[in-house]
């Protein structure tokens, strides 16, 4: 009962507008191939969900995807401003809901644990719970100070990228785990993208890796280097001189359409873009081997 | 002897670094901070750990990282883990000893914005938010900021209270239950801010060469002096060679102000 | 900074007559090492919390060590009644607080997240929420149903168990992890023994796998074997035939009290306790080796 | 043709092995219904996902599991994770499709006692609790139990409620908010109960050779029969084959009726 399907595939059976969709990642792992296949499905009218909404909502909300986003920390990491999302907030453009990122990681933990919410204790800085409604403060039944609560995230659909995973989606993800659990288990659909497809017996030989099984896994994609400019510890760096130059590419509108027509509309999918960034960038961004020891499980 | 030179980044960094004592856990940011950092690691502080929001544990970095999830972060450090964990389990539990902030304006009790200017539903200026920060600013049991010293950074108060410092005094803080101590050092490149008995932030220090009307001069309330405002200890040479040749050689955070 | 000590050195240290004691562990890593140190030490008036007491309270509560037991099931796992804490209570002669298995393992999540409650949803068994004070009702702010709550369980001391440590107390754990991590941070101190202490370089080439770290952990102890008759995955096996000889010993207070003359009292430590059980023991409980796929985290 | 031999634990673990889907997902115990799940593993459904309380997901146990953390359920499963994380994520959060539930009581409603006999704050006999099986039967899409069927396992009301049913009828099982469909089948050695539209557990089949009247004596409440009660399928010889060649083969759970 495999449930590989290209990427293409999976986007376009899964993604649909109006959706709320959680790219997981927390600047590690951020799934830009699947970012870049909802931009060239135009869909429409999305809620974007994400801690940091990095590059890859800068540019699917330069592509005209979203009617939303929820946030907890809108900059271009390392960097400075994400300037697309920002400006089309301060234009009144876009539509945004916001919290910290212990309140944002709350609400899908909240999603993820099946609770309507979850309790955060106090911070003493109250403007964002004034702004937003939905945080909320209500008293400690045992009788201490009064907690914050925020509800629970339940996207629509999560996309998560894994180093490895089963073709029925049973992942092994390592190094930032950020949210990608969390993400995954609050959804109502999961796809999976990873850099590797493995025999299920890789996957049994440590199941304490597997954070994400297939019970909740809606289709697996196999899509190697699916993150650049963000990376997958171990297999490739993350492309900081990227990072640097979406900065000045963001900052013209007439730039931007040129990066989304080269780059996402102009490849047919995430190994044209790939091969297309070509072998220096390739080299720049390979890293050495460096293994963990493994461990023993026992055949018992 | 000549005389030693250096930008009012490395100044900062050096002086920041001085305030933490061995064996703290760290709540770093990249930049500025995990170059203060480890130069503490490096010099008084060995025990050092640091932690980062994205979940990772003593780190040691074998080269400079350039944003919070660095790959380099994670290779060798001692613990990774989620970020629900990081926020309950570490930070919200109390076991993190000091806090780096950031923000774009920080006010006279120590409270910082880095959400908005202008009003918060039609922003004029909006900025990246909270990130962690409003939970590191209540629960790290010492906060500090680096910032360059100057008037539009530090308004008599912030036009929207991303994380609290005393908010309005030191009682409102402790209303709020908050576990951590607040904010309890401001290291500019003029000299040191640190909180009074009311949490109002006043100069405690300067650094050699600067002069307490600069430091008024350039801040946004009627900044109060110490009885006895002392003087930061020269830079050393060996801090500036630690963090010059090993810790950030192509001097990308070194060189400027901000 | 080594945390090492003596495990007889660290239970005098770390805990104290009248203290809440976790002795983590669900069915695995049970730390019965520590638990025979508190025997022999003779500490008083102890509260022990364990979702599944297990042998190791069994035979605390008969050497007169406990005052009262919270707990989420009171059986000897797969064999049957818990004789010894099961007939305390009938009897009169031991306190007890009681949850669902869900509402023990929320105590302890809410105790390591800093807290002074967490929310489950509701079961429609609502006999033990009326028995126990501890278990309250509280509305969903977001227009749900009500919530059940319980409050944080903060122990005066855990005990972990784990496969392999370092000299600060950085744990490597795997094969069922239960509650370990729970109880490690929601407690004060923490006492981890471990079957063996590694160098920090074989930590950090996995520190996916660091569930615990030395940032909480009080005092490490190298003790191998310290969990028959239950058992670390990858080291040994668990002593079934041990947990049905249990059955027996348990009905009758004079073998209970050999029983704890000859395995607790009358040996030194750990060390002792394995060698008298002798190499046929040893042999039936070896296990042969199953090894994990090595991940590889890159040179960075 | 010789009759088939079996005995009361093989006849409820094989009618409770039939109640399985392929690809359901089954929060198992050990004992009987474990050997229920690996039977209809064997037999009609090869993708049954057996998850263990424990925080095992995707067992294949190579040997007969004598405990619920035994660790032949880790070797070579497909996910291990917290407690926490297998009662949220999985249970609360509705990834399970069948619970197997035990208990000393289970009433007219469906709902077990598995907590105490006497008053709860003098126990005459003081049974184990709840274990998970509060939130496996709140939260489980379908419940079953297997049991033999005896009048003093078969209260008309449960002593004490360690885990509902029903509770009083299936209206308070709605104003209550349960996610899961509630006990949905009682497998014992005389037949099968399954819950009428108020959530009554009244007799739907018998097995081969046995009677209403039987079913009836060794109930507690006054057992009502379906309008038409069924009569379960034989025990084949391939079923107990696989029961008693291959997954448990000393018998420990195979020869008792408890």
């Amino acid at each position: 009962m495999t449930k590989v399907l290209a990427l293409s595939e999976a986007i376009a059976k899964f993604v649909n507008d109006g959706d709320t969709v959680y790219a997981a990642g927390f600047t590690h792992l951020i799934p830009f191939a699947a970012g870049h296949e909802i931009i060239r499905q135009g869909k429409k009218n999305l809620t974007l969900a994400r801690a940091t909404p990095d590059l890859i909502y800068d540019q699917m909300v330069a592509a005209g995807c979203a009617k939303k986003v929820i946030f907890s920390y809108m900059g271009n990491p390392g960097v400075g401003s994400l300037r697309i999302v920002r400006s089309a907030i301060e234009k009144g453009q876009l539509e945004w809901d916001e919290y910290s990122h212990f309140g944002m990681i709350t609400r899908l933990q909240a999603g993820a644990s099946g609770l309507p919410f979850l309790p955060m204790n106090q911070t003493g800085a109250a403007d964002l719970e004034k702004a937003n409604p939905n945080i909320k403060r209500i008293a400690d039944p045992f009788g201490g100070k009064d907690v914050i609560v925020v509800p629970a995230l339940n996207p629509d659909v999560a996309i998560v990228h894994v180093q490895r995973a089963d073709a029925n989606g049973n992942s092994h993800l390592w190094g930032i785990i950020g949210e990608q659990k969390e993400a995954a288990f609050a959804a109502k659909k999961v796809i999976v993208t990873a850099e590797e497809i493995v025999d299920e017996s890789v996957i049994r030989s440590d199941p304490n890796r597997t954070m994400i099984s297939e019970i909740v896994v809606s289709t697996v994609c196999h899509v190697p280097f699916a993150c650049h400019p963000s990376y997958a510890q171990g297999y490739y760096d993350r492309d900081n001189e990227f990072y640097l130059a979406w900065d000045k590419v963001s900052e013209s509108a007439e730039a931007t359409k040129q990066y989304l027509d080269d780059w996402v509309f102009g490849v047919k999918d995430r190994n044209e873009y790939w091969q297309k960034l070509g072998a220096e960038t390739h080299k720049r961004l390979e890293v050495p081997d460096l293994m963990s020891e493994p461990i023993n499980y026992g055949r018992y | 002897m000549s005389e030693i030179k250096y930008s009012s980044a490395e100044l900062m960094i050096i002086n920041a670094a001085r305030l933490l004592r061995d064996g703290d856990v760290v709540f770093v940011g990249v930049g500025q901070p995990n170059l203060a950092c480890n130069l503490a690691k490096r010099t008084h502080a060995p025990n050092l750990v640091m932690i980062y929001e994205a979940g990772v544990i003593g780190a040691e970095p074998a080269r400079l990282p350039l944003s919070i999830g660095d790959p380099t972060l994670v290779s060798g450090s001692l613990s990774v883990v989620s970020m629900y964990d990081i926020f309950t389990n570490y930070l919200q539990r109390g076991n993190v000893d000091v806090g780096f902030m950031g923000g774009a304006q920080i006010d006279k009790y120590g409270n910082i914005n880095a959400t908005v200017i202008g009003g918060y539903d039609s922003p004029k200026v909006r900025l990246p938010g909270s990130g962690g920060s409003q939970e590191i600013a209540a629960w790290a049991n010492r906060c500090y900021i680096m910032t360059p010293h100057q008037k539009r950074r530090f308004p008599e108060k912030v036009e929207f209270m991303t994380s609290a410092g005393f908010i309005g005094g030191r009682g409102d803080r402790e209303k709020a239950g908050l576990r951590g101590g607040g904010m309890l050092a401001v290291v500019t490149d003029i000299g040191i801010m640190e909180p009074d008995e009311s949490g109002e932030m006043m100069l405690t220090q300067l650094h050699p060469g600067k002069t307490s009307e600069e430091a008024r001069a350039n801040t946004g309330w009627d900044l109060k002096s110490a009885s006895s405002v002392g003087t930061t200890d020269p830079v050393t040479e060996s801090e500036l060679r630690i963090l010059r040749d090993e810790l950030d050689p192509t001097g990308i955070y070194l060189k400027g102000a901000s």
